[in-house]
């Protein structure tokens, strides 16, 4: 099984996607284009990547959730494959219905480009089980639409199935406004489907997954969905 | 888009010329050159060819006399971009450019724009964009527009550069209020491409098609490219011309399917389109390649209707390109526009003769002798008068050390600029090794372990106090921040920012700096590769501060090569370069007392280049953990950026014999706060007096009792107070802490 | 609307029009309004109010921000513009799971 | 808006208010448009309007985006109401030299 990365125009994260996701696997993820409407046969992992599709205009992530691809990306969600969105990923996944919530402009109504804090929330998910539950970990969000949207049922929902992925913490793993960079519910970072197959984040993995760069808390995610994604062949 | 027809054109006559900012004598010139009254639509290209800012009329002259080459310069001053080779095949490609007046009147579409055109300059030559750089200089922050314009420069810089997805990694801000009519907004991009992929703008071969890449064109900016060269006055509000909207969105568009259009072998030359966007483009192809261009404007890509040729000819529309197409390939080239859902139309071709004919609707709208518009350009050697001498420095104030250097971190000249950054995506292309906030930003080579490094600098006040000694130091602060990070200094390119150069004093102010970057440059072995001038940058009279941004690139062989500013607990550090306690136009003064007073430190560029290679020795002996360079704030403020780097106390020792404000505020240059460990401290000195630099043992990491403390001599103030005072500054200044 | 010609003339259901008759359609124009729905957190609209404070606006009570597309339609009655530009709210124009929308004519 | 003494006076216009009362009264809703101005650039307009294409609607002639700010205000007239709105966006809702504005009354 092997990995795909969309790609749509305006993407702007897809080469660091399909490097990270290369060292993880061993052999460079195929590049789907927008207009194609099959992902390549043998797919065992999707990847949305980050950047500004369809320049982010009228929603971010709205033009691209309705592009030709997303009809088999559903369908490959649909079937249990895994699904990685990462950023505007995120965003054109909440649009095309394979995640839940909203996502909407930072707080500060600023765009938000740091290093945050992060503690792992759940482990039970073929992105995160190489992770220590509670683990406290540091990656660069990058956005200007982040604040994580969910009525209270949906929160409810989302904490009682152990859904929430990732929270913005403080380095010792506290939950609190000053680790918040953008005004989400609760502190979500990252929410996982209800299968759990499907993970979409605001914080960049593939940003931080190489030693040289200062630190490597993002590889774990790409080893992990790899190694789900081979699994799954 | 069909075209009816606009209203008639009005007659060309003296006086219109003159709204179109030709002198008499310049608007005499081109009558001489035609034998003939011009037609609406050439005195519209004539124009914009002939003002400063196409012409380079009032600076020429001068630019000629700074150094461009080198032995790593693959191409100097002259084409879109300058390029410097970086070893195995590869080569970095950089500009900067000013989007002043743009970013005055409408900031966030203003920066934004200037950031589309800088990035265009670079992806036309070829290069994928790999980092960005921005200079910002305000007004004073209590002005009534400052924060505004902060703001709105702020958002567009990241809001184009972000959703194109080049990492900002560094850059300058300053407030000042010599700004407070005229700000600046300099942008620097720099890209990579391996040598045989460079793409220049001489058209070559007659009868090739010459083609319209990107964004449809509209009425944006139409006599833009004149505005730009325009002193401003009391009604540039009510004459606000169109503003150019940039659109991030086309403009990544357009650089994938430039570069994919590159590979695919289709291109012979191409070309962005800037100022006065077909009219320059389209001559200066015709001009480098010695040829003449017709166009047929019927092709062109409208988004409005009824436009006539002079229009056309002096849109500032966003996102186009033009090309010379090898004609086998057209085909291959248009189903690549087509994928990324641009305009690709044939609107010309090139010519034997030297003519630059524009047609529309079947008839001939302009018939002018190409290489005439760039040659035949007036060219002045404006009067100068040497400066002012400054007025002479008087007493120290009376201020303790530590609470000197509590306001200077916080006040919105030296606090954290994290409040700008982080509005930037530093990190995107998952490059990034040490973005904003250190010395200069460092970017990994794509795929290698090399890495570049990229640095912007200037110091207006001393350029004002004397331009030479400011321009020489503007190029050796940015050796210096180069240096800093480990990175060997390559070249640099420059934004001339100036007020109005018909006024002898501000011509002697752009002469001086320049004899003093030339000067550097040459010392430095730095060529200037690229650069861009701004003149006029006054309202009623009142111009900015000289302020000649110097942004430079340096290249690290390997990442190991690579110093980091932040010093670990423990560390012993050592200052290198000579202190003799210069407070003339220091920010002590400057920035705290309102005093610009006294000469700016003289620069002597033969101890600059001792120290500079001495730091990147250190480094390769393994003898220091971290650097800083030293500029102004001196000791105490390096020292306290390092402190704050690394979350630690710092003792720095009082000197004897040496008043405290001179040895702690003192901007000496040349000079460097090294970090090294108590075992490798003798062997960094005795390898500083072999080199023949000074060196002394000024002070700790950590060391102090209690909480961390930052201690100068016998003043003390607590870490914590530092950090928040430098921390919150700027957002305290915008109103939103 | 301008009334054209072609338009008064009788047609069957989904004929196909020429194209240079196409042509002298003048599209009608639609507005369409896409609102926050009532309890959906409005930051925009917070930041507009907080700012109107600081620059001496007093009495802003509250502040709703949204978006506002104009459609340039080419359908043949007013009626099935509003149905064509509702059907694109739906599939793209508005969020329903945050926003409201609503079509409106003009001119 | 700060109560003012002058306000507690009887008026012609509407009743009296003292200032105590003040508060109860309910604010006055105006809506502000804001668009770009004819001829300027609206990439967003741009996107939409392919992108409705892709999804198959066709006869999109032209797409134009703006935002629509809905304001409440406790002035003491709608003319007095319409007349602050309007220095709201000179101050701050429109950036007039690339928008157009207009000001509603609602309700
Ligand atoms: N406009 C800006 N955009 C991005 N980074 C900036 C900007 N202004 C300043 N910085 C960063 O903040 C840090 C401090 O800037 P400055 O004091 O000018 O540095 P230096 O004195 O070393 O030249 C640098 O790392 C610089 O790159
Ligand atoms: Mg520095």
């Amino acid at each position: 099984m092997s990995a795909a990365v969309v790609v749509f125009p305006g993407s702007n994260c897809d080469r660091d996607l399909a490097v990270a996701l290369e060292a993880a696997m061993g052999r460079a993820p195929a590049m789907v284009w927008h207009k194609d409407t099959a992902l390549p046969a043998g797919t065992g992992l999707v990847a949305i990547p980050g950047g500004f599709s369809f320049g982010d205009y009228l929603r971010c992530g709205a033009i691209a959730a309705r592009a030709p691809i997303m009809r088999a990306v559903a369908e490959h969600a649909a079937r249990g494959g895994l699904v990685l969105g990462i950023c505007n990923g995120w965003q054109v996944l909440i649009e095309a219905g394979l995640l839940p919530g909203a996502l909407m402009r930072n707080a500060s109504l600023k765009f938000v480009c740091r290093l945050v804090g992060l503690r792992v929330e759940s482990t039970d998910s073929p992105f995160t089980a190489r992770y220590g539950r509670g683990a406290s970990i540091a990656l660069p969000v990058a956005h200007h639409d982040g604040a994580f949207v969910a009525d209270p049922d949906l929160l409810q929902r989302l904490d009682g199935e152990g859904r929430i992925a990732f929270r913005y913490a403080e380095a010792t793993g506290e939950i609190t406004p000053a680790a918040n960079p953008n005004g989400s519910t609760a502190n979500i970072a990252g929410v996982l489907s209800e299968n759990r197959r499907v993970l979409g984040m605001m914080p960049h993995p593939e940003r931080r997954a190489d030693p040289a760069l200062g630190g490597n808390d993002g590889a774990a995610i790409f080893q992990a969905a790899a190694a789900a994604a081979l699994e799954a062949a | 888009m069909s075209h009816t027809a606009p209203p008639a054109e009005p007659e060309v006559t003296q006086a219109l010329a003159a709204e179109h900012g030709l002198k008499p004598d310049e608007y005499q010139r081109l009558l001489d050159l035609l034998q003939r009254t011009p037609s609406f639509t050439e005195l519209g290209i004539v124009s914009a060819m002939w003002n400063e800012h196409c012409s380079y009329k009032s600076s020429k002259i001068h630019l000629r006399t700074l150094p461009t080459e080198g032995p790593q310069v693959i191409c100097g001053p002259g084409e879109n971009a300058g390029i410097v080779d970086i070893g195995d095949g590869l080569a970095v490609v950089f500009k900067m450019e000013s989007h002043n007046h743009p970013s005055y009147i409408e900031p966030y579409q203003g920066a934004a724009t200037g950031v589309g055109g800088i990035l265009r300059d670079v992806f036309t030559m070829g290069a994928r964009p790999i980092a960005a750089l921005n200079s910002l200089s305000f007004g004073a922050p209590e002005h009534l527009r400052t924060r505004s314009l902060v703001s709105g420069v702020v958002a567009g810089i990241g809001g184009y550069g972000n959703a194109f997805g080049v990492p900002t990694v560094g850059g300058e801000v300053r407030f000042h209020p010599a700004y407070n009519g005229n700000g600046l907004v300099n942008a620097f991009a720099a890209g990579l491409v391996e040598h045989e992929a460079i793409f220049y703008s001489a058209a070559s071969g007659v009868g090739m098609p010459v083609v319209y890449l990107g964004a449809k064109t509209g009425r944006d900016g139409v006599g833009g490219a004149t505005m730009a060269s325009a002193e401003f006055d009391d009604d540039t509000a009510a004459k606000r011309p169109t503003v150019q909207v940039g659109d991030p969105f086309t403009e990544k568009r357009l650089l994938e399917a430039c570069l994919e259009l590159m590979a695919s072998g289709a291109v012979i030359s191409i070309q962005d389109m800037g100022a006065a966007g077909l009219t320059c483009s389209a001559v200066e192809m015709g001009d480098k390649g010695d040829l003449g261009i017709a166009l047929d404007l019927d092709a062109v890509p409208t988004r409005e209707t009824a436009m006539s040729a002079y229009e056309m000819m002096l849109s500032e529309s966003q996102e186009r390109m033009l090309m010379v197409l090898r004609p086998d390939k057209e085909a291959e080239a248009r189903a690549i526009f087509d994928k990324w859902d641009l305009d690709f139309a044939v609107v010309g071709q090139t010519i034997a003769e030297d003519r630059f004919r524009v047609r529309l609707g079947g008839v001939l709208k302009a018939d002018l002798p190409l290489k005439a518009l760039s040659g035949e350009a007036p060219l002045y050697d404006r009067p100068w008068t040497a400066p002012p001498a400054p007025t002479p420095l008087g007493p120290l104030p009376k201020i303790d050390p530590a609470e000197a250097l509590l306001r200077l971190l916080a006040h919105p000249n030296h606090c954290a600029r994290a409040w700008v950054w982080q509005q930037y995506d530093h990190t995107v292309m998952a490059d990034t090794v040490a973005g904003p906030g250190s010395d200069a930003a460092v970017v990994r080579v794509h795929g290698t372990d090399k890495a570049l490094a990229f640095t912007s600098d200037v110091n207006p006040r001393y350029c004002k106090a004397d331009p030479a000694t400011g321009g020489r130091q503007a190029v050796a602060e940015a050796f210096r921040n180069l240096s800093a990070t480990g990175a060997q200094p390559l070249a640099v390119t420059d934004n001339l920012n100036f007020g109005n150069p018909e006024r002898p004093e501000i011509m002697g102010q752009f002469v001086g700096c320049i004899e003093g970057i030339g000067e550097a440059c040459r010392a430095l072995d730095m060529p200037v590769v690229s650069g861009n001038v701004s003149l006029y940058n006054e309202t009623d009279g009142r111009a900015i501060l000289p302020t000649p941004t110097i942004a430079a690139v340096g290249l690290l062989k390997t990442l190991e090569a690579r110093i980091p500013l932040a010093p670990s607990e423990g560390d012993t550090l050592v200052l290198l370069g000579a202190t003799l306690g210069h407070l003339g136009q220091s920010a002590l003064l400057g920035d705290l007392y309102g005093r610009e007073e006294g000469a700016p430190p003289p620069v002597d560029l033969a101890e600059e280049r001792r120290a500079g290679e001495l730091v990147r020795a250190l480094k390769a002996a393994g003898l220091i953990t971290a650097a800083h360079d030293l500029s102004d704030g001196g000791l105490a403020l390096a020292g306290a950026e390092m402190a704050l780097a690394a979350g630690c106390g710092m003792t720095l020792d009082a000197r004897e014999g040496m008043a405290a404000l001179a040895w702690f505020f003192g901007e000496d240059q040349g000079r460097y706060l090294v970090a090294t460990t108590e075992a490798t401290r003798e062997a960094l000195l005795e390898r500083a007096r072999v080199a023949g630099v000074s060196a002394r043992t000024v002070g700790a990491v950590g060391g102090a009792t209690g909480g961390a403390m930052v201690r100068l001599g016998d003043t003390e103030v607590p870490l914590a107070r530092l950090q928040e005072a430098h921390a919150s500054g700027f957002a305290r200044m915008m109103g939103d802490a | 609307m301008a009334v054209c010609p072609t338009r008064a003339l009788p047609r069957p259901e989904g004929s196909a029009i020429t194209g240079a008759l196409f042509q002298e359609v003048s599209p009608m124009r639609l507005r369409v309004f896409v609102t926050l729905k009532p309890g959906v957190l409005d930051p925009q609209g917070e930041a507009i109010r907080h700012a109107l404070s600081g620059l001496g606006f007093d009495g802003v009570e509250g502040v709703r921000a949204g978006k506002v597309i104009d459609l340039d339609l080419t359908e043949d009655t007013p009626e099935q513009a509003e149905a064509r530009a509702t059907e694109m709210c739906e599939a793209l124009l508005a969020n329903t799971v945050i926003e409201d929308y609503r079509v409106e004519r003009l001119g």
